[in-house]
């Protein structure tokens, strides 16, 4: 990992934002075999330093688009981890009442345009709020990150077409952990870096080690000048990994077919802990680096608290919301 | 009064509220230079320019999930598809995505769409754009459904649809462009979800939508020769849905027949006949009747595609039997 | 008699009839090396290989236009959607294509496909993973649709589908998928457009699609012991639709119950409703009445979705009130 | 035009299905503005090199898919043209029996799997039908020709990302006659070679001149060769142009915006005209391209005739063909 360019309270916040979603969903995963958990929920473990390092490239008021599998976007953006957990467990207090769960939250006041449960759903949505930007002329950027799996959708190929050809203010990251559910993406594309397609749309695409924060940022700054000086869309590929299954029980064994050490080999560069280790290495003491663990945890356990005690919501709310005045 | 073609009351109506709110934009497939494939957006890409009136790629599903961003974030775009049979396209990205994010979202956020989207047969268009796309879009919850008669409702309804912070489908009748109404000066904004009674009669109530009022209005009047009083209801819109005015009158006159163009099989005629009938039972002299399109691809030949588009023989010969079943 | 898992039913239905025909082919989502995300393609991809169980990206119209390809060159597909709410992703391949090939060609050409689709609520699975696409899809013509109740119906009705050339619609219900059944050792083809009459009755006829038929069965015993005799009709295909065990029960009992769990609103309640209204009007004791998910996006949380499904209660008490209506 | 490699034959042959094309559609045009055609019809004049280039280099028993403006991809298959001036006036003789129109004449006696008004709509037909040659080892190839707006739709991303990674037998035939009904392909993409987008799909992607038949011939055979050799899908990219508006009726004025002389340009590259010109310059007399002409003349004057006195279908045919047994 290189530091360069990075100073300690730079690589603290990366660590705190990385570590932050880490933990949400470890609880996330204890709530799902307590039991306690209404469906499935998709665990971005693993993937961290993909939506840390993009995130910490944005402004406050740009926007990003999610998807199934976005706790760490919303973590990453800022999001109120105790309404995002009420939200999982279908309470009262969540970001929807508890009507959206975990693939649907929302968070508008971070420019959070929605996880979605459709795969490639968010990509011209997000595409559409760059066109807002535009239009305005605010200088916002939009974000939409999706999966490998995702970038085989039309909705991918509509929008980049669209967004190039008016050089919207986008990007359009894409987190490629080398699976759709159980599909592995070398069986059903036949390109290596799925970034190539840029060339047929006639923008940049970059491939970028989705394993390191530090190297996702540096692209990520770069793609997001590009398209806040009116340069037009950027894809960055990030190549991650999930730790867990698709979703929440599922055990992935899938990921053993090609190689038996696939998954091993992909912990063992886990973002977290590596920028931990260089952490430790080079700028602070393990007490220090663990004083400000402490200060997630204590986060975390208010979150836990906050969606345990929020009631469910009254059967009625089952009517409300589907039209605004 | 002033005479006007249909779309260039759509046309006015677009206007109207582009000059009034710059939020509103327009996106669609040739609605710029060309002035859009039926010549309702004429004159709108000269006056507000190429990102206000913009011509779209050939990707729908794209476009129409563009809108969604752009109204979430502060826009209210009006679009239009070429052909509602191009909803299917779309389809995920109007019903999964733009009716149901309010939902999801717990009320946190609203789409204000429109999306403008011509239906009917008659123009030998075949299987693929001829279609009447109301019915399905109504079965799914999320989306108000405009289905206008004439000019003059079609520019106060668009109006209003422009103007409502949901997504809301607008169906125009293809047949109707080119064909002359009379419309007040200034339009009012007429509102969602109450229906017009556009001619009272105490034999029966002939709901219909869309161009099927006018069709029904001439059928009342050669209903009215042979002694059969007709009173014919503009739905205006499905949803929402004015049970009111259709349970009051069917209340009066005993019977009910439904006249929509999308197919009959879970059609707006099935579902009003449903909806109604707890009310309405008590008072019925004769079974609930519906007349749609035939389930069936619509054919590209005219010798078989008037046979069997809803008409006003059709409506006139199925009130005759309702009112002579005693 | 053996006992099944539905999901296994299915299997075995796929399997037997790859074993008949190896034109027979298999495409999806993760229906190989996984066999299937509901598990209903398990040990297929191995005893088949990888070109007849056809692991696909995510590209739900390429998939299901493909597949109609493949039906209109001597294949027969069979393809998985994960999701019947993913059907609106490729609805225009569905529904504009598949379905109206056959009648745009002038019956020169067939598609035999089969589109298998879990429906339904009870997994807290929220607005894009519950619903119930049958009555939409029924709306279109062409297609067959297809709505199983238990696994011996499931087994008998797939692989009448998949002998069927027509582009069959066939919805598995979610919640059954881990459920077990009773079913015959050898399964005989069931024949499309038959209802089962599942339990005679003379009170009130039930006719019910999918899982509702066993939460009407459990209704209908409860009513049982309250001195109502409910008529419970598996309505198995609604396309083609038998009218006339609808009719000819409700000419018996006076009263008509649907129970469907698509969305109310021009859903199946509705067509059978007005479809059957003018055999039966005279006959009726009480208005027709249906029983559908509401039209509201289906909620997350379990204190909010299970309310609003079809539920054996609420079959149970709209009965009441309608054999109390005299 | 290169005619080298090419005998006289052949070159005949291009000629007689270009001419042919071109008469038949003159005649539909006429049937127009006579006002006995019902509907619309959108006509391929202008474009013939493309569709006879390719379809000569198919087999008998191969596959085609077509889009709305269809008829010059027929005409190139060999359908019945008799069948086919039936059908776009809905007659009872049509391919359909009249129940199709001109938006959707289908002739699978010639392997046309059919036109289709959706755009983008029969490019995964045409990429199934390349499965079933592929799973059945019949040997034959699909073509799918669409046209510039098909290819933004998200049928063309999905459909050629799965014939790459599966090798199947399939040639996507772009027509770029830069135009979707008014709006300019260079509006709506940012790229100038739609055949670039090949390089996001692994494959190959050629441009050629679509209006020499012989260059476009050349590539279709190249393509077609290594489809049948399991080498997988080609995009050949032909540049071309419509003589007429969209469809019939519509005057195409949008085409002179961005160059007035456009449309004369291109009409300067006819390819029919071309292909004669070279004809009487290097292989035949006046007389003997007037004696082929004539043949041609006699089978449209007898289509036109048999399109006019076929009847309209009986009212009950309405209700028929929904389904098949
Ligand atoms: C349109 C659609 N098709 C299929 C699915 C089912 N599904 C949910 S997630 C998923 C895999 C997505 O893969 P990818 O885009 O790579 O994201 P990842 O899960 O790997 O993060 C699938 C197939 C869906 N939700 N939506
Ligand atoms: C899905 C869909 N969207 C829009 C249309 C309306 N439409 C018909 S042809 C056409 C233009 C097609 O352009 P292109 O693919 O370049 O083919 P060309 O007409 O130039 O041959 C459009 C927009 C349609 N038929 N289908
Ligand atoms: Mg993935
Ligand atoms: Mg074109």
């Amino acid at each position: 990992m290189d530091t360069k360019g990075y100073n300690l309270e730079q690589l603290k916040s990366f660590y705190t934002v990385m570590y932050r979603m880490r933990r949400f969903e470890e609880e996330v995963f204890e709530f799902y075999k307590k039991g306690m958990m209404p469906g499935l929920a998709h665990l971005y473990m693993g993937e961290e330093a993909v939506a840390a390092g993009v995130c910490a490239a944005l402004n406050e008021d740009d926007f990003i688009g999610s998807t199934h599998r976005g706790h760490g976007h919303l973590v990453a953006r800022g999001a109120d981890i105790n309404k995002m957990m009420a939200e999982i467990l279908g309470k009262k207090d969540g970001y929807s009442k508890g009507k959206g769960g975990s693939m649907h939250i929302m968070a508008m006041d971070k420019g959070i345009l929605g996880a979605n449960g459709i795969v490639g759903g968010e990509i011209p949505i997000a595409t559409g709020a760059a066109y807002t930007a535009k239009y305005l002329g605010t200088n916002q950027v939009a974000v939409s990150f999706f999966g490998d799996g995702a970038s085989n959708e039309g909705t991918f190929h509509e929008s980049i077409n669209m967004a190039s050809a008016w050089s919207l203010p986008v990007i359009y990251v894409i987190e490629n952990n080398l699976y759709g559910i159980s599909v592995d993406i070398r069986d059903v594309t036949n390109v290596e870096n799925l970034a190539d397609r840029a060339i047929g749309y006639g923008i940049p695409g970059v491939v970028v080690d989705g394993m390191d924060v530090l190297a996702v940022h540096r692209e990520a700054e770069k793609a997001v000048k590009r398209a806040r000086n009116g340069g037009g869309p950027t894809i960055i590929e990030c190549k991650t990994y999930r730790w867990q299954g698709h979703h929440v029980g599922d055990p992935g064994e899938y990921r053993a077919r090609r190689n038996e050490n696939e998954k091993a080999e992909w912990m063992a560069r886990c973002p977290v802990e590596n920028l931990r280790k260089v952490m430790l290495a080079e700028y602070m003491s393990e007490d220090e680096v663990l004083a400000m663990e402490a200060t997630v945890e204590e986060e975390i356990q208010n979150a836990v608290k906050f969606a345990i005690d929020s009631p469910y919501p009254d059967v009625s709310e089952a009517y409300t919301d589907v039209f605004v005045e | 009064m002033r005479e006007i073609l249909y779309r260039d009351a759509i046309r006015e109506a677009l206007d109207e509220e582009m000059e009034r709110d710059d939020r509103v934009v327009l996106l669609g497939e040739d609605i710029g230079w060309l002035g859009g494939n039926f010549k309702t957006t004429a004159g709108l890409y000269e006056k507000y320019g190429d990102l206000r009136v913009k011509d779209t790629p050939i990707s729908e599903a794209g476009f129409v999930g563009m809108g969604t961003g752009m109204a979430l974030t502060g826009l209210r775009p009006v679009i239009e598809l070429m052909f509602s049979d191009f909803l299917l396209v779309a389809a995920d990205q109007v019903i999964n995505n733009a009716a149901k994010i309010t939902y999801m979202s717990g009320g946190q956020v609203s789409v204000p769409m429109v999306i403008r989207t011509p239906i009917g047969g008659g123009r030998s268009s075949a299987a693929q754009h001829s279609q009447s796309m109301q019915a399905m879009v109504s079965h799914f919850p999320g989306m108000k459904v405009v289905v206008p008669s004439t000019a003059q409702e079609a520019k106060g309804l668009l109006k209003t649809a422009i103007r409502d912070n949901n997504p809301v489908l607008f169906f125009e009748h293809k047949m109707e462009y080119t064909n002359k109404f009379l419309i007040d000066d200034e339009i009012e904004l007429i509102p969602f979800g109450k229906a017009n009674i556009v001619r009272e009669g105490t034999d029966i109530t002939i709901v219909a939508t869309s161009s099927q009022v006018m069709k029904s209005m001439d059928a009342a009047k050669k209903l009215e020769a042979e002694g059969i009083s007709a009173e014919v209801i503009d739905l205006r819109t499905i949803i929402p849905l004015d049970r009111d005015s259709i349970i009051e009158s069917v209340k009066k006159t005993g019977r009910l027949l439904i006249v929509d163009e999308a197919y009959e099989f879970c059609g707006i005629g099935a579902e009003i006949c449903a909806n109604v009938m707890d009310d309405v039972f008590y008072y019925l002299e004769a079974p609930i009747a519906r007349i749609g399109t035939p389930n069936v691809p619509i054919p590209f030949s005219p010798a078989l595609e008037f046979p069997i588009i809803p008409s006003v023989q059709k409506i006139y010969d199925k009130v005759k039997a309702l009112v002579e079943q005693r």
